[in-house]
């Protein structure tokens, strides 16, 4: 993916940079991913061929969407060695503060997109504190927002629903339609995952997320801005989650409180699938999005190979397993393999 | 005479940890052109200093003073800011991103739009290496480099930084020869160049061969800080210990036994080929070498860290099934590592429990660990190798690293071994110690212990070992029998000089 | 050199009150008394007794997921392997099957369930987090396949007893005096035996435990199996305790696992924890929501108040030590000895 | 040997019979409280049935209150329940989540005499006093598929698409639509899927997008679940097969109001909802006043209802359901 290109494009000449090339290639996680959804479609267009339809790619595509949105956000944090649990609720929460907030208003787009990012960013903002600078554990702070933020929003909405019928169409139409026959909603999320991938890649400041997922400490030596490193990649999440939920309604238009609810772990699969490591420091927002895409695609796919609908779950997590299964062992043999020769030309 | 103000200073500096005081009243000068040495024993208070000088810890008392004006410094930040370097006793580098990123993380060449050079970052690193002479290459992420490499990373780092003051805490304690010299030969062209230089080693020849003036600590206060020139050795290890010192080298001779650890035709395919030896009863063999010729990794393999593709390791007669290092416990065999915040240390865990994690089946009383006899065995330890702590029951973690290796050394002398193979036993560890780790493992020796050693340390090396295996490009270069080991012959063959001469 | 004569008790005294499960326990007895004092039928024996038998799987999966968490990996599939185990035991009863039959099968099934996890996560060195968000997947499924919309009820009164009815003379119902059993038994494991010290060592530094010649891998592997045995067996008493077996029982209870024990002090980074902690915590969530719904309090409070109590149980140790080191009181060392606890 | 399923007598009759004598002219009691423990409470559906039932409750000068989990399960439904026995209600008004799950506690409530309604989705039989049923299952079952069947003219393949797997009234009415297609009037009709949307808008709306997909000449979607119904006319609202694939179910007339105008959704079904609440409330109240007793035969008088009388098993049926077009759905607002 990009990733690969960069590395490429900017290798030298001669057998160092052929030698650069092969191993950038085999240590390209995100590889492994895009042949595992080659073949996931192959087959299932093999059998069904409405599945590469327009309608069909343009569906697949409008689900993966906003999963892959927040598997960009999450990957932000679980670069750091953090994580936040807490972006199921707060897609739940956005997606319906923003549907009362245009309830029967013809309310202009971009406000509604400003206020969702900034109910994000606020919880965003309140994650990364209690992280960053009070140095609580991710994985517990943002189980706790998790609950936190599900129960304001429960009790807020209890029992209303925002229906279809009283979103500005304005709105809607940001859900379904497209320019250039490109539907917004994949557009939006490509441009944040490469703005975001190219960011964390080229700059010196993308750079150092990596650096304290890596080794914290040794980051906190090498005198690296630990605290707003963190709390920059919450607040991205918490934006990027706040821009789901309102992506949420303008493709739903229904929206009951616990939309997205249970997606967290959704989310960190899609990272995680994406070979972003849960321990911090590896991985990369193509990844991840392509993760998301593999999940999404999975889905759907069971659907249109008509398989039985009580083993639908079972053979989901049977797939998800067998992809991180096949790329560990390719991994695994590309390192085995690099030993040997990186021995043989000398270190 | 005005004298220019020292570049950085510290005056009348103290800093305590809980009830544990690692530096009181210590006043320190770094002047341009001169490299300054810090000498002390295992936790008398250098790394806390250091850590003070880099802005890591602030001082509870006394002041930092950057060239004459006090100064504070709020973060490690601040310090680099100020122009000062430091390579940090134990390596800092992060694992995932490239040695090229580690080297210039923060200050990495810019493109248009402040975009990071790549180009510029790789040829840069590649130019730094080529001037340490060593052949690493840039892209290679820094996880699984060897300890020695990852110091030269950490030194790349510190001299690409451009810095006023380089500050170097035991950066040559991993180190064989070569690497020493260049680096050296860098600290010197600094040196020239006027930057202050704070050396810290526990090889006295190092100090002696590249410093100026010396500064003692003990116990956390200064003894003094006076001009090498006119000392002797045995003056400096007298301020650090406070009392003389006894042989640095107390070889035993020992009537050799029957042969306890074979190894033969090993081979791990790219790292290592076809190495044969045996350690006798009695016997300590070094295994030389210089960095990365492979004999940190036939231990690992002995041990069941890792698998081996082709040999055979056989104890006491009996065949060992790789790749268990409990297989290998049980068999007698003791494997004191070489890196021992990853792998000699949980160091989260207190030193008791360190201590006792190798031994757990016999601190049992009935199904439940003994308490009692975990912490007996502890303090037993301590005591017998001088280890400085507060409490059996602080984590490893706090000790100064000297006391850190002790620990490991203590986990693994507890096991009782007929085989120990110790990798690196006295890195980090003070001379008053070192000769007292030396004695400890020439007495197991006489009394039938069998003990294979690696070392990067040449002095300790010849005035030990029984017998010097010289490993070169992960094959066995020579055998030289005590009487013939010289700095010169092992030098030779590690370099592969004398090809011919191979076992 | 000899030990500091100068560094003795009294920080570790200090430290050890402001201590993450010390503070569990503290608010586990504010809620117990002002409970008590404020809401007439909290109190009661009937009140309480069935406030803990509605916590039983909970608790009971707890104890192996501290074990897990300490070991620094993470068992998600316990909910589903719950509900698997829930739908066997209904596939299985409706063929006619006796009980006495089953229940020893859905332990082996439990066993091969915790067994594939292990062999993922140990053989191929695969995240624990990652392998068990796709069984959780798999398992639930598979209860699913076994017993698709079919809800099987009429279990054997004599059974569905002994998940519900108290021990004679006390008010602690049978699958929590089993809880009680089973978590001094794992407390004596986890803090006082060889392989607790392994435990907690593999989770703090893996490598160095490796070194020391700790089986990491079939320690693991172990925990892993033990912790879907539990789960299968937790499957059996839910189903009892409802006298329901369905494809979805238990669903969504592994956060509410993961909640209590990390509410109980546990560092899901490894190698921290007591069990004592997570005892007081699985019993603070579960009598405060019982509290709670005793006041009417709506259900969304009751999430916000989880949610509160886990990061004020997280952040109250670090504010205390913020504080007293503003006061300049020197730190002492936090993180030493909550990392050496005893049992 | 062993237990098994054989061996274990079963314990029949049902509770409502024991013993207790029904007064048709007793005067409802004052002060009663009642709790409505609804599926979740979340659902925008329960709401309205919930807040319809308390409005009424105030009528006869009862206290009622709502109280129930956020996540349709039947284990958090039972710490409800035993609290709401703790707190000694006079009536527990329940839609429940596993008929049987529920049992259990449900006999202990009424072994302390706090009257039990079920309401939306039965309990067990033994397990509760009376059932307010919506509309009598069957026929909510037979008139989706007659409703269907008219939409496409008799002819071609159909899926369902439910709530959970579990839901127990979505599955009664799933076996009444299978029972109704083995008709030969509807022997054009071919139903080739069920599909489950979890009564998770995102996952229905996914699952129908799948259903068309996999079936390109599928014909009608029939969702008897509102949230279902409402994700499977927006999928098909806004993708091309608009026009080409009937949408019908159970559905609220504010949700649907938009699909039915743009003409993607000619007819869905649902009884008042509201009144569903209403009726619920005073049969508890008679209940507990000791007009009835939950046997068959016995009537009592529900308000603007008018009366009621018990049917079979305990049930009481509300009515036939509205069947919602282009022509009524404005008069209609909930
Ligand atoms: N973070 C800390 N917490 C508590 N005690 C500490 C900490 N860091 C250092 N100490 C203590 O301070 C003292 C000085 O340690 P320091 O690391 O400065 O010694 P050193 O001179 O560098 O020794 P070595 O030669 O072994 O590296 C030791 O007793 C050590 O245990
Ligand atoms: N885990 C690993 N992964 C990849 N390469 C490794 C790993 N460990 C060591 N190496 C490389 O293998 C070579 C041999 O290393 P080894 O540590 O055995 O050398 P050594 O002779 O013991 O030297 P040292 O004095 O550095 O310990 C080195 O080039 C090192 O970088
Ligand atoms: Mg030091
Ligand atoms: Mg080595």
């Amino acid at each position: 993916m990009a990733t690969t290109t960069a590395t490429t494009a900017a290798a030298g000449p001669g057998d160092a940079g052929g030698r650069r090339l092969v191993d950038t290639v085999l240590r390209a996680r995100e590889l492994s991913i895009v042949a595992a959804l080659v073949v996931l479609v192959g087959v299932t267009t093999a059998v069904n061929s409405s599945f590469l339809s327009s309608q069909g790619v343009k569906d697949i595509f409008l689900n993966a969407s906003i999963l892959a949105l927040l598997a960009v956000g999450q990957t932000m944090v679980v670069v750091t060695r953090n994580i936040d649990l807490s972006v199921g609720s707060v897609v739940g929460l956005v997606a319906f503060a923003s549907g009362k907030f245009v309830l029967g208003h013809d309310r202009n787009i971009v406000l509604v997109l400003v206020l969702g990012m900034a109910i994000g960013a606020v919880c965003g903002l309140v994650n990364g504190v209690l992280v960053s600078f009070f140095k609580v554990p991710a994985l517990v702070v943002t189980l706790g927002t998790l609950y936190v933020i599900q129960g304001l929003d429960y009790y807020w909405a209890h029992g209303q629903q925002i229906n279809a019928a009283d979103v500005p169409s304005s709105l809607l139409e940001l859900g379904s339609g497209s320019v250039l026959g490109i539907p917004y909603l994949p557009l939006i999320t490509i441009v944040v995952m490469v703005a975001v991938g190219y960011y964390l890649r080229s700059f010196p400041s993308g750079r150092e997320f990596y650096a304290i997922g890596s080794n914290p400490d040794a980051a906190r030596l090498a005198g690296i801005a630990i605290r707003k490193r963190i709390l920059t990649a919450y607040v991205v999440s918490g934006v990027l989650a706040g821009l789901a939920g309102v992506l949420w309604l303008a493709r739903f238009g229904t929206v009951v409180a616990d939309a997205a609810h249970g997606w967290e772990l959704k989310v960190v699969s899609a990272v995680v699938v994406g070979g972003v490591a849960i321990v911090g420091g590896l991985g990369s927002v193509y990844g991840a999005a392509l993760g998301a895409l593999l999940l999404t695609t999975i889905g759907s796919v069971l659907v249109v190979l008509k398989v039985n609908s009580f083993w639908q779950d079972a053979i989901a997590g049977l797939l998800l397993l067998l992809a991180i299964s096949v790329d560990r062992l390719l991994s695994l043999r590309v390192t085995r393999a690099l030993r040997r020769r990186n021995a043989r030309h000398g270190a | 005479m005005s004298e220019p103000p020292p570049i950085l200073a510290l005056e009348t500096v103290g800093k305590s940890f809980g009830a544990v005081q690692a530096l009181r009243g210590v006043s320190l000068d770094l002047r341009g052109g001169e490299i300054h040495a810090l000498a002390g024993e295992n936790g008398a208070g250098k790394s806390t200093l250091v850590k003070i000088l880099a802005g890591v810890h602030r001082p509870d008392e006394g002041t930092v003073l950057l060239d004459g004006r006090p100064r504070e410094f709020r973060g490690p930040g601040d310090a680099q800011q100020a122009g000062v370097a430091v390579i940090y006793q134990e390596p800092t580098l992060f694992p995932d991103l490239s040695v090229a990123e580690n080297i210039f993380m923060g200050r990495q060449p810019r493109a248009s739009f402040g975009r990071i050079d790549r180009r510029a970052l790789r040829a840069e690193t590649a130019r730094l290496f080529e001037r340490l002479g060593v052949a690493l290459d840039p892209d290679r992420p820094a996880r699984g480099l060897s300890i020695a490499d990852q110091q030269i990373v950490e030194i790349a780092k510190a001299i690409s930084r451009d810095a006023r003051v380089l500050i170097m805490d035991e950066p040559t304690a991993a180190l064989s020869g070569n690497e020493v010299a260049r680096l050296f030969t860098v600290s010197r062209t600094l040196q020239d160049q006027g930057c202050a230089l704070l050396f810290i080693s526990h090889r006295l020849e190092e100090i002696f061969e590249i410093c100026q003036r010396v500064t003692t600590l003990r116990d956390g206060r200064l003894i003094a800080t006076e001009d090498l020139d006119g000392l002797t050795p045995d003056d400096l290890v007298q301020r650090m210990v406070g009392r003389e010192l006894d042989t640095l080298y107390p070889k035993q001779d020992t009537t050799l036994g029957d042969p306890v650890l074979e190894v033969s035709r090993l081979t791990r395919e790219g790292v290592f080929t076809d190495v044969s030896f045996e350690v006798r009863a009695g016997e300590i063999v070094a295994l030389a070498g210089l960095v990365g010729a492979g004999r940190s990794e036939v231990a690992r393999a002995v041990f069941g860290i890792d698998r081996y593709d082709a040999g055979a390791v056989t104890v006491g007669g009996r065949r060992l099934s790789g790749g268990s290092p409990t297989a290998a416990m049980s068999a007698g065999i003791a494997l004191v590592p070489e890196d021992r915040r990853q792998q000699g240390l949980v160091m989260d865990g207190s030193i008791e429990r360190n201590i006792g994690l190798t031994t757990l089946r016999s601190l049992r009383r009935g199904p439940v660990v003994s308490h009692r006899a975990e912490r007996d065995r502890a303090a037993d330890w301590a005591i017998r190798l001088q280890l400085k702590y507060a409490r059996l029951s602080d984590a490893v973690g706090v000790l100064s690293g000297g006391n850190q290796q002790k620990v490991v050394l203590a986990k693994w002398l507890s096991t009782e071994p007929v085989a120990l193979i110790v990798d690196e036993p006295t890195r980090g560890i003070d001379v008053g110690t070192k000769a007292e780790v030396h004695r400890l493992l020439s007495q197991l020796a006489a009394d039938g212990l069998a003990v294979l050693m690696i070392s990067s340390d040449l002095p300790e090396v010849l005035g030990m070992a029984d017998r010097v295996l010289v490993m070169h490009e992960g094959r066995l270069a020579a055998e030289i029998p005590r009487d013939e080991a010289t700095e010169e012959t092992v030098m030779a063959a590690a370099t592969g000089r004398t090809r011919e001469e191979a076992v | 050199m000899a030990p500091d004569a100068s560094a003795k008790t009294a920080p570790a005294l200090r430290t050890r009150l402001i201590r993450w499960d010390v503070i569990v326990t503290a608010l586990l007895i504010v809620v117990f008394v002002g409970g008590s004092l404020g809401t007439p039928d909290f109190a009661t024996s009937d009140n309480l007794s069935f406030a803990l038998d509605d916590l039983s799987e909970i608790a009971l999966i707890a104890l192996p997921m501290t074990l897990l968490v300490v070991a620094a990996e993470v068992d998600l599939s316990v909910a589903s392997v719950l509900g698997m185990s829930s739908a066997l035991l209904g596939a299985l009863w409706d063929a006619g099957w006796a009980i006495e039959t089953i229940v020893p099968l859905l332990i082996v099934v439990g066993a091969v369930a915790g067994l594939v996890n292990g062999l993922l996560v140990t053989r191929l060195g695969l995240p624990s987090l990652a392998v068990t968000i796709g069984t959780m997947t798999l398992y639930r499924g598979l209860a699913y396949v076994l017993l698709g919309t079919k809800a099987v009820a009429e279990f054997p009164q004599n059974y569905a007893d002994l998940a519900t009815k108290t021990v004679p003379g006390t008010p602690i119902p049978y699958p929590f005096a089993l809880f009680v059993v089973l978590a001094l038994l794992t407390a004596a494991v986890l803090h006082a035996t060889g392989a607790g010290r392994a435990i907690f060592a593999i989770g703090a530094q893996e490598e160095a435990a490796f070194f020391a010649g700790i089986r990491v891998k079939r320690i693991k592997l172990l925990l892993f199996v033990i912790s879907g045995v539990v789960s299968a067996f937790a499957g059996v008493i839910y189903t009892l305790r409802y006298g329901s077996a369905r494809a979805d029982n238990g669903l969504g209870m592994e956060l509410a696992v993961i909640a209590a024990v990390l509410l109980g002090g546990v560092d899901f980074d490894g190698g921290k924890g007591t069990l004592g902690g997570v005892v007081a915590g699985v019993l603070l969530i579960g009598l405060l929501r019982n509290l709670l719904m005793l006041r009417d309090v709506a259900t969304e409070i009751q999430s916000i108040v989880t949610g509160l109590l886990l990061i004020v149980s997280v952040l109250t140790p670090r504010i205390v030590a913020a504080v007293r080191e503003a006061r300049r009181i020197p730190r002492g060392s936090l993180t030493a000895s909550s990392s050496t606890q005893g049992s | 040997g062993g237990t098994t399923k054989n061996s274990t007598a079963k314990d029949g009759g049902n509770a409502a019979t024991s013993g207790k004598k029904a007064d048709p002219n007793a005067p409802i009691k004052q002060n009663l409280k009642l709790a409505f423990l609804p599926k979740q409470v979340n659902n925008p559906y329960e709401t309205i049935v919930d807040n319809a039932g308390i409005a009424a409750a105030k009528g006869f000068y009862a206290q009622a209150k709502e109280v129930g989990p956020s996540d349709a399960s039947a284990s958090s439904q039972i710490s409800y329940l035993n609290t709401l026995i703790q707190q000694r209600q006079d009536a527990i008004l329940i839609a429940a989540n596993d008929p049987n799950a529920v049992c259990g506690p449900l006999k202990q409530a009424m072994s302390r005499k706090i009257a039990v309604v079920a309401y939306d989705s039965d309990a067990a039989k033994e397990c509760r006093d009376v059932f307010i049923n919506q509309a009598s299952s069957e026929e909510i079952g037979r008139s989706e598929i007659k409703v269907m069947s008219d939409l496409v003219g008799g002819k071609g393949k159909i899926a369902i698409l439910s709530a959970t797997a579990n839901a127990t009234n979505q599955n009664t009415w799933i076996e009444f639509m299978k029972d109704e297609l083995k008709k030969p009037e509807y022997s054009g009709i071919q139903l080739v899927k069920v599909a489950y949307g979890d009564d998770d808008d995102q996952k229905s709306f996914q699952q129908t997008q799948g259903l068309l997909q996999a079936y390109p000449d599928l014909k009608g979607i029939i969702a008897p679940t509102t949230v279902g119904i409402a994700a499977a006319a927006r999928y098909v609202s806004s993708s091309k097969y608009k026009g080409k694939v009937e949408v019908s179910g159970l559905g609220t007339p504010n949700q649907m109001r938009k699909f039915v105008k743009d003409g993607t959704v000619h007819k869905f079904e649902l009884w008042d909802p509201g009144n569903l609440g209403y009726l619920a409330a005073y049969a508890a109240a008679a209940l507990v006043s000791g007009q009835i007793t939950g046997a068959q035969g016995e009537t009592f008088k529900a308000g603007k209802l008018g009366s009621r009388t018990i049917g079979k098993d305990g049930e009481v049926i509300l009515g036939p359901p509205t069947v919602f077009d282009k022509s009524n759905i404005d008069n209609y607002h909930f």
